[in-house]
């Protein structure tokens, strides 16, 4: 399946563009999500942390995404 | 409840303001303004970046949680800014009432502390040889 | 430092602006205001005493307190009102700066904390059927 | 010696007067002015407590009392 992800701050930088397009297993989860990015961008894997949200909620690990899932990769945040 | 995101100063006095109650013999505000340094280093601005759907809506979240936590809160604000910000510029004010004191600093700290863990706005410090995104690295 | 104790409506946003300083990342700002009832019975206005020379003394003897607990305090402003007080006034503001957020609270609790124990302030309770100076009897 | 008393909240309305003067002995501390006090307004017994401030400061029971002294007595505050 098709993914569309949104990226902020430091992912945004480590990507280079603030939304991403992938082709992503037809059962994949957030973990494997995660796992397809890193490799894909291994500088994801010197962050201190990196949360998947999906539609504005912080999502599990096992999380089964869906197509049409407004997906975002957030790194630390800093607010305040 | 007045929660917003903004890309414009923030008015701290209206946001105070915003929780007046005549239930309410106590107001506690936090008010999160941009220092001149940080870690000893001289810092020349910040920026901010917002998920903006999802940071109100966490903005939102926590301010519930709050609600939930302290059911005698009479009224909350949480106003947080984005973009770039100047050194003693406002970032982010945080405002509740409650009818006695205690309550009001605990839920005012509990809505600060809560947010910075989770609502989605990064922050990146521009010094005069270089840019760091907080937190982003151990 | 801002020790004031006045019969004019206190201007809450200029005490706030009292306490901003470049070096100061929060500031965080109590203020009491004139509930609509005490323990249950509707509160129609207050009267507020001063025994000026020592609650002037007393309020900046606590913010000296304060400024030893936490030496990292930027700066302090404490702005008591006196006379009579309709609902919703503003009786009290305390706001303090400092570098960072937790001791901005612990600071401003203090000082109010302190500030109601021992500076020489009375508050004469009104309600429809009579009046009471608050904690004079048992 | 003559001593002058400033008079506040409750006391002064006790008292009905925000002054008061009276003639103490030669050597009296806080504590005996109290007692004096109590002894010629009963209802100063009612009270939750009541301090003694001395030149705006919160004198100690022991405090010998001067006759210059700027007396104020100072029923349960009740600020903020």
């Amino acid at each position: 399946m098709k993914l569309k992800l949104s990226l902020f701050g430091i992912t945004k930088e480590i990507v280079g563009s603030s939304e991403l397009e992938l082709t992503a297993p037809d059962t994949q989860s957030v973990a494997g999500l995660m796992e397809q990015l890193r490799t894909q961008y291994p500088k994801l894997r010197d962050l201190t942390s990196c949360a998947v949200a999906v539609n504005s909620e912080y999502a599990a690990d096992d999380y089964q995404l869906h197509e049409r899932d407004e997906i975002a990769l957030i790194p630390p945040v800093s607010g305040g | 409840m007045l929660i917003e995101l903004t890309d414009q100063p923030i008015d701290v006095a209206a946001t105070i303001a915003a929780v007046e109650a005549e239930g309410a013999g106590a107001v506690n505000a936090f008010i999160g303004t941009v220092r001149n340094q940080s870690t000893g280093r001289p810092v020349v601005r910040l920026h901010y970046e917002a998920y903006d759907a999802m940071a109100v809506h966490q903005m939102r979240l926590v301010a519930e949680q709050a609600q939930e936590k302290w059911p005698m809160l009479q009224k909350i604000a949480v106003v947080h800014r984005k973009g770039t910000l100047e050194i003693g510029h406002v970032a982010v004010v945080v405002a509740v009432s409650t009818p006695h004191r205690a309550e009001s600093f605990a839920a005012c700290q509990f809505i600060i502390d809560t947010l910075k863990k989770v609502v989605p706005i990064w922050k990146k410090e521009e010094f005069e040889d270089g840019q760091v995104w907080v937190a982003a690295h151990p």
